[in-house]
């Protein structure tokens, strides 16, 4: 067991200037989005420069990190005072906040080139790019900041770059509801992080994670310790679409495919394990909360593989798998430094392959005018090559077939996870069966068997801006995984940061464990009903009525009907009992004083009759109530 | 023989007082309100002569000056809103109310 | 230099000049009344360089005798509380005068049948009372003599309540009536909570710094305490004193609505965290969770009671009441964190409540009604508009990088230091916040664009001047909140001790352990 | 004992006069008991040591503001008595308790107090050469301030007066040439018919007959008409009391319809209620006070 490496304050170099990671895609948001449309002709290519300036500094950043000695690889400074004697937002650059830079800067800036082309026919294109810089720097404020507060900001800042991005075709209804659903849910969570920030200052005194060091917080009690747990899980929970928190993300596929790419498969989902990850100094002191971060992982990977099943959407099938694969990676960042560097790792692979397959949907949808239902597909192998093959390939990584990069990663987490609990691995297990039965019905469905296009549907392939990236993120899904895990390479690389298991496990080329030989049959499995049913077999071109399990996952495993019943629906009857009670109750009571005042002076008023002699009446008595009352006072 | 004239005037002061309050002529109601000064002067000129100083008369004096000039008004505005209502029933005039 | 004289003299005579001009000179008078409120401006950045934040608590003192038989002094100072208000004040006004600067000549669009819109009214009129306001603003937050305050708190009635009264919306003598009402009633109890504290300190001033630890019996510290803290909570306004507010909001036009909402509605917690505190500390403590229960269900209420409003003005009115429920809960949490986080957050609320109004009002402007169902698509026609509109939003939801995320968070920090329940209650309120703000935003930016909206133009050169400085501002801020922090920290430090109060310490030796590193 | 004397008959006097002054229904009569109450107090000043008020009352007093009230009360109207009939409930009633009570406390009060012998005015008198220098070095010296004030008053009085009673004419004066151009332009250039001829009673109020026995609608006298008919003295005669009416009630119709008259039928029905309306209904109220203004318009002219 190895602890992780005290940071080391750090000045000069590139990396002292790797706040330029942050600064370069938000200048070019500001110049986007405050330029107007002067920038409209050039706006996209100064998107994507700021975004590969982001990777030049992440990559240069990581060759010089690479040249420094392990325990001396967490290099931290401060940028400015942001709350005074509280906390100031610094830059903290370690083998984990690297790895996800390179990620983000890497894929997006991949992703970026691919909208270029993706995006070209439509107006706010410049938006876009705005709105993609914007996502970057958040994401990437999100993972390099060194405290909690910075982590937050960024963490919301993605969420409002997710919701512009969902929202992106504002006009229609269901893109803004997605957007707003997303927001409000992702506040949720947001919620539970705030709150788990208080604890954790009020704890500590601090919030910073160069002073949360597991010495620190041994000390804490073990249901503070829990409860900050808890509180984090909730917010990645929110962040990472698991469960409960879930239903925003299937959603989300109303915003433009290469933000389904970048956001909601690539990178900004997985902010929650990162979250799990960096915060390992509380979880690992506090058992039930990692138990409980398992145990979400695998119901949301049981579930987003469910859900999976049952899409004919291809983006929305996509997305379940999204969670689904995330579930894998929370369920390693539950398991302590044993699995941290196997939920990474697939965390980096996903990136790859996941966004690998958005791309390559979107290219389809391209081809295919916007169309998304995959039973309005198939035969599409022969009219595009080069997306069907990466689409592949990426599909191969992700059901794990052996030696591609899924293979690895996902390999580790159930082999950790089995090692841990048995059931937890055997579930995984099972998980993995399932994803290689709607990946395969989704490959077969959309680029094998017998054409069920539109009458209008003129498919082609891409063009070459957007099917290089597709190339290059097929690379990566074949041998990123290999090279990550063998020889244990990310893990020793990540053990400054995150500190490493007692026991390390040798990893295999090829796993000959009950559990890898148990996934690999029941992926081929999967793999095998999927042709039965969707390969070889004709496939209606309106969705069948199904049985029960089928709706049950088509509606989403009801989690939407839940929401609605459970928090919607009592959420408008009690906003509208509120404005009633605010209405009559309170400004009643107010408004019926004035009314009772009003309605007494009314009739007192009816005194003044307007007779002078009325009057002089009652000053006769007044004055006759004076001399009685002098006569009686001064007795006289 | 001091009480007795005060008495006369606390006397002549209340009858002026109840006639403001029955009648409805606004001249006669006038009058009235000149009996009730009268009545005071009377209690001022008795008590001057009680108290052996002229502070009594000296007000009384001033009292007729006053009095002369709010009948001067008094009777105008009466003759205005005659004028104007043809009426002279301070009953009548009474759309100043509620 | 009597500085802060200087600051109310400007505009009083800048207002009287303006009241002066000949009939039909409205476009000077508006020009005058910028120039006024910009030499303002001018004059208090000036005066806020000067002041050190770790010098004297108050500074720029000026002390007069006014009545001296009741030892009733013109006494006029600030600290770093009181300085950042002013700022906030000087900062907007001339933003609203320039925002407002149509606002008097009533509905310009015919084609529309204006509900919402008042006939043409007296421009000039209009400037004068704002720069009045502007002067009675500055008064009543450097005040130090308590009667001194006590006049410009009810005197700043006087402006606004013309201000709505002629210049709103259809039901503006109702809404202005209320307003009136409610704040003369917390303005009486207060006269009489302000005679007694005179009479019972015995000191024979109604000097403030004189007056603090005058008082020490338990049961008349309560008594007294009530007196003020109605006034307040009525101001600023606290649940459930606040049901004026969404009416005066909702028909004052936008302009003294940002004001309204924005600094008047300040004094009520200003007052708290100035007068209740220090002058009460006993009581303060006694009465902490009470006033913690109020501000908890009026940071609930308020969201969810937004939620459900269908005017835009009303909807920003009842947001405006979560928050201040946020601020009086960071007052009355009596921690460094929470406190300075309510002082900062009522700048920010300032500007993110002004700049949500201020936005409003255009779109008001350009629609002719302040029903959120008249709308619909405006981001397709106006994009900027709707770009303002929605970062407004965002600041009144408090997303991090903009200003009021810094203070919710340290409100809600120190807050949870002491009373965690209520800070979790009060968290929720960041849900409910992204409901009402996002929910507004989708049903008048998003989807088709509506017919009526088609026509719209973009924010165009004077909107932009309106808009930019205050997004410049929450934007800065929320990044890079330390130099009001910096002024506002000192203030609060003599506040939690006068109050006799201090903060809790965490479990861990976190804090010590880097101390003693440093 | 000779100003016992005096004192005694002179209050007897005063206090029945003064009764008069209230009870009396014609207000000339009240005007001739306050003359007599204000003697009266005149003679008991002189008694008193007040030569000089004794004069003033009866020079002012009962010279020339007594002199006023009559004037008025003929520009009035000398013969109009008032009812007798109280139209506020209780206030008769409550008026003489309040007045009998204040009596008897002021009298009350006058009676506990044990007089000491008058002082009498001869010591200061006697020094300054009478009761009138004495008074006039007390008002020119001490004062002197409030004597000016009251000429102040007194000048704005007749100032008042005179703006009150003015009436300004808002048109030029009608030459005899457009009084007659008029006249002979109009329906009826020769004179109305007088009143009362071949009626049977010779009065004023009497619309005269024609040769047939009927009414002659022109000679009713408007305003005497309007009167009647509020205060309900319709004549005898039930066919010129309905003339009458009907006079009236196009009068009225045509005055009315500028106002507010889009249909005759609600002006009528406000006539007859015009007793009962004394302001009651805005509206109607608004109607009555419209048609009560035109005809005095008409009586200006």
């Amino acid at each position: 067991m190895q602890s992780p490496a005290e940071i080391v304050p750090h000045s000069g170099g590139v990396i002292g200037v790797s706040w330029l990671m942050i600064a370069l895609p938000l200048l070019g948001a500001a110049i986007l989005l405050l330029g107007g449309r002067r920038t409209n002709k050039w706006g996209h290519f100064l998107g994507v420069a700021m975004s590969l300036g982001a990777f030049v500094v992440a990559v240069l950043s990581f060759m010089e990190l690479l040249g420094l000695d392990p325990d001396q690889r967490r290099r931290g400074f401060e940028l400015f005072e942001f709350i005074p004697g509280m906390v100031n937002l610094g830059m903290l650059i370690d083998p984990l906040s690297i790895s996800f830079a390179l990620l983000i800067t890497g894929v997006g800036s991949l992703i970026h080139i691919y909208s270029v082309g993706y995006m070209s026919h439509d107006r706010d294109r410049r938006r876009f790019f705005a709105y993609l810089n914007l996502f970057v720097a958040a994401m990437l404020l999100l993972v390099l900041s060194d405290n909690y507060v910075g982590l937050f900001i960024g963490w919301e800042g993605v969420g409002l770059a997710s919701y512009l991005l969902i929202g992106f075709w504002q006009h229609k209804p269901s893109a803004a509801t997605a957007a707003q659903k997303a927001f409000i849910v992702n506040r949720v969570g947001d919620f539970g992080l705030l709150i788990g920030i208080f604890t954790i200052w009020t704890t500590f005194g601090s919030l910073a994670f160069g002073d949360l060091t597991h010495e620190v917080t041994g000390q804490a009690s073990q249901g503070t310790l829990t409860a900050i747990g808890l509180l984090l899980l909730l917010g990645a929970c929110g962040k990472s679409a698991q469960l409960p928190l879930q239903s925003w993300l299937l959603d989300a596929m109303e915003g433009p495919t290469p933000v389904s790419a970048l956001i909601h498969a690539a990178t900004m989902v997985t902010a929650g394990v990162y979250l799990v990850v960096r915060s390992g100094a509380f979880f690992e002191a506090a058992p039930t909360a990692q138990l409980v971060v398992t145990i979400v992982g695998v119901a949301t990977l049981l579930a987003g593989a469910i859900i999976g099943c049952a899409k004919d959407d291809i983006k929305k099938g996509l997305a379940g798998s999204t969670m689904s694969q995330i579930g894998y990676m929370m369920l390693g960042a539950g398991l302590g430094p044993a699995g941290y560097a196997f939920a990474i790792g697939h965390l980096i692979t996903h990136g790859f392959f996941k966004a690998n397959m958005f791309l390559g949907a979107g290219s389809v949808m391209h081809a295919m005018n916007d169309e998304v239902d995959m039973r309005r597909y198939g035969a599409l192998f022969p009219v595009m090559k080069i997306t069907a093959v990466t689409f592949i390939v990426g599909y191969l990584a992700i059901i794990g077939f052996p030696l591609l990069s899924g293979y690895y990663t996902k390999e580790g987490i159930i082999e950790t996870a089995m090692h841990h609990n048995a059931i937890l691995g055997w579930l995984a297990v099972l998980g993995a069966g399932l994803t290689g039965f709607y990946m395969s019905r989704m490959v077969f469905m959309t680029f094998f068997g017998k054409k069920r296009w539109a009458d209008d549907a003129h498919p082609h392939e891409s063009p070459a801006v957007m099917t290089w990236p597709l190339i290059i993120l097929a690379i990566g899904s074949i041998g990123l995984g290999a090279f990550l895990v063998l020889g244990n390479r990310f893990m020793t690389f990540l053990s400054p940061a995150v500190g490493l298991p007692a026991d390390v496990p040798e990893p295999h080329v090829f796993g000959v464990g009950p559990a890898a030989l148990a996934t690999l049959a029941l992926v081929a499995a999967g793999a095998a009903f999927a042709w039965f049913r969707y390969g070889a077999a004709q496939v209606p071109a309106l969705a069948p009525r199904g049985s029960f399990l089928t709706t049950f996952a088509r509606r989403d495993l009801y989690g939407d009907a839940l929401n609605e019943a459970l928090l919607m629906r009592p959420g408008q009857w009690l906003t509208r009992i509120a404005v009633f009670f605010d209405n009559r109750g309170v400004d009643g009571l107010v408004n019926g004083l004035a009314a009772g005042i009003g309605g007494t002076s009314g009739r007192l008023r009816r005194v003044q009759t307007g007779y002078v002699r009325s009057y002089a009446l009652s000053i006769l008595f007044g004055a006759a109530a004076v001399v009685g009352a002098l006569l009686y006072v001064g007795n006289i | 023989m001091t009480t007795h004239y005060l008495v006369l005037s606390a006397l002549l002061f209340a009858i002026g007082g109840a006639g403001v309050l029955i009648r409805r002529n606004a001249i006669v109601v006038f009058m009235c309100v000149e009996l009730m000064l009268n009545a005071c002067n009377l209690a001022f000129v008795t008590f001057a002569r009680q108290h052996g100083n002229l502070d009594g008369q000296l007000i009384a004096f001033f009292v007729m000056v006053v009095a002369a000039a709010e009948v001067v008004i008094g009777l105008a505005i009466i003759v205005m809103i005659f004028r104007t209502r043809r009426s002279a029933s301070v009953d009548n005039a009474n759309l100043l109310k509620y | 230099m009597p500085w802060l004289s200087i600051l109310m003299a400007v505009p009083v005579l800048g207002a009287v000049g303006v009241a002066l001009l000949p009939k039909g000179s409205d476009k000077l008078a508006k020009q005058l009344a910028l120039a006024v409120s910009l030499v303002v401006l001018a004059l208090t950045v000036a005066m806020a360089v000067q002041f050190s934040p770790n010098g004297n608590r108050f500074q720029f003192e000026e002390k007069y005798a006014w009545i001296p038989s009741f030892g009733v002094h013109y006494g006029v100072a600030v600290d770093g509380i009181a300085l950042v208000l002013i700022a906030l004040s000087a900062i907007l006004v001339p933003i609203v005068v320039l925002a407002s600067w149509h606002d008097a000549e009533g509905a310009t669009r015919l084609d529309l049948k204006s509900e919402a819109v008042p006939p043409k009214r007296s421009a000039k009129t209009y400037f004068a009372l704002l720069l009045v306001l502007e002067a009675m603003m500055i008064g009543v937050f450097a005040a130090t003599d308590i009667f001194l305050f006590y006049v410009f708190f009810e005197a700043m009635l006087i402006p606004m309540y013309f201000m709505i009264g002629s210049y709103g919306g259809v039901q503006r003598s109702y809404a202005a009536v209320k307003f009136l009402l409610y704040s003369l009633f917390g303005g009486l109890l207060m006269l009489v909570a302000v005679i007694a504290l005179y009479v019972v300190a015995e000191k024979n001033t109604f000097m403030f710094p004189e007056l603090v630890g005058a008082i020490q019996d338990p049961t008349t510290q309560k008594w007294l305490f009530a007196g003020f803290f109605i006034a307040f909570a009525i101001k600023a306004p606290l649940w459930p004193f606040h049901t004026w507010l969404p009416d005066a909001a909702a028909q004052a036009p936008a302009g003294a609505a940002v004001l309204l909402v924005g600094v008047l509605d300040k004094v009520g917690t200003y007052g708290m965290l100035r007068f209740c505190l220090e002058l009460f500390p006993d009581a303060s403590k006694f009465f902490t969770p009470l006033v913690i229960v109020l501000s908890v269900v009026g940071i609930i209420y308020g969201a969810i009671v937004a939620i459900g409003q269908t005017d835009m003005k009303r909807l920003i009115a009842y947001t405006s009441i979560s928050h201040f429920g946020f601020i009086a809960m960071g007052v009355f949490a009596m921690t460094q964190n929470a406190q300075s986080g309510a002082t900062l957050y009522m700048v920010n609320h300032g500007f993110s409540t002004g700049a949500l109004f201020l936005v409003a009002g255009f779109l008001i402007y350009r629609r002719g009604s302040a029903q959120i169902a008249d709308y619909g698509g405006v981001q397709s026609v106006a994009p900027l508009l709707a770009g303002a509109f929605l970062i407004a939003g965002l600041s009144g939801l408090s997303l991090p990088g903009l200003a009021p995320f810094v203070s919710e968070f340290m409100v809600l920090i120190g807050t949870y230091e002491r009373y965690a329940v209520p800070a979790i209650i009060g968290a929720t309120g960041v849900i409910l916040a992204a409901i009402y703000i996002l929910w507004m935003y989708k049903r008048t930016m998003n989807g088709p664009t509506a017919e009526p909206v088609k026509g719209f133009t973009d924010l165009n050169g004077r909107e932009k001047w309106v808009v930019a400085p205050l997004i410049a501002m929450i934007v800065a801020l929320g990044f890079f909140p330390k130099p009001l922090l910096d002024v506002i920290n000192p203030a609060v430090d003599q506040t939690l001790t006068n109050a006799q109060v201090t903060d809790k310490q965490p479990v861990s030796t976190v804090a010590e352990k880097k101390g003693a590193g440093q | 004992m000779g100003e016992t004397i005096t004192f005694w008959v002179l209050a007897v006097v005063s206090v029945a006069a003064a009764l008069g002054l209230v009870f009396s229904r014609k207000a000339v009569y009240s005007a001739l008991m306050l003359g007599v109450v204000m003697l009266s107090l005149a003679v008991l000043y002189a008694v008193q040591d007040a030569p000089f008020l004794a004069a003033v009352q009866i020079i002012v007093y009962t010279g020339a503001v007594m002199m006023l009230f009559l004037f008025v009360l003929m520009l009035v109207g000398v013969d109009s008595a008032d009812s007798l009939v109280e139209t506020i409930r209780g206030q008769r009633f409550w008026a003489i308790v309040a007045g009998l009570g204040f009596a008897v406390l002021l009298a009350l009060a006058i009676g506990n107090v044990a007089f000491s012998p008058a002082a009498g005015l001869g010591r200061v008198v006697s020094g300054r050469d009478g009761n009138v220098p004495a008074l006039a070095a007390e008002i020119f010296t001490r004062h002197v301030f409030a004597f000016e004030v009251t000429s102040a008053l007194l000048i704005t009085a007749a100032l008042g007066a005179m703006v009150l009673a003015h009436r300004e004419r808002v048109r030029p004066k009608a030459t005899q040439r457009d009084l007659a151009r008029t006249r002979f332009a109009g329906p009826q250039p020769s004179p109305l018919p007088g009143p009362g001829t071949y009626a049977l009673h010779n009065a004023i109020d009497m619309p005269a007959l024609l040769p047939d026995g009927s009414v002659a609608a022109t000679s009713i006298n408007r305003v005497l008409a309007r009167h009647e008919m509020e205060e309900g003295y319709a004549p005898t005669d039930p066919e010129k009391a309905a003339l009458i009416k009907q006079v009236l009630e196009k009068d009225a119709a045509r005055d009315a319809e500028p106002v507010a008259g889009d249909t005759p039928i609600q002006v009528k029905d406000a006539l007859q209620d015009e007793g009962e309306l004394q302001g009651e209904g805005a509206p109607q109220a608004g109607v009555a006070s419209g048609k009560e203004n035109a005809p005095q318009e008409e009586d200006g002219k």
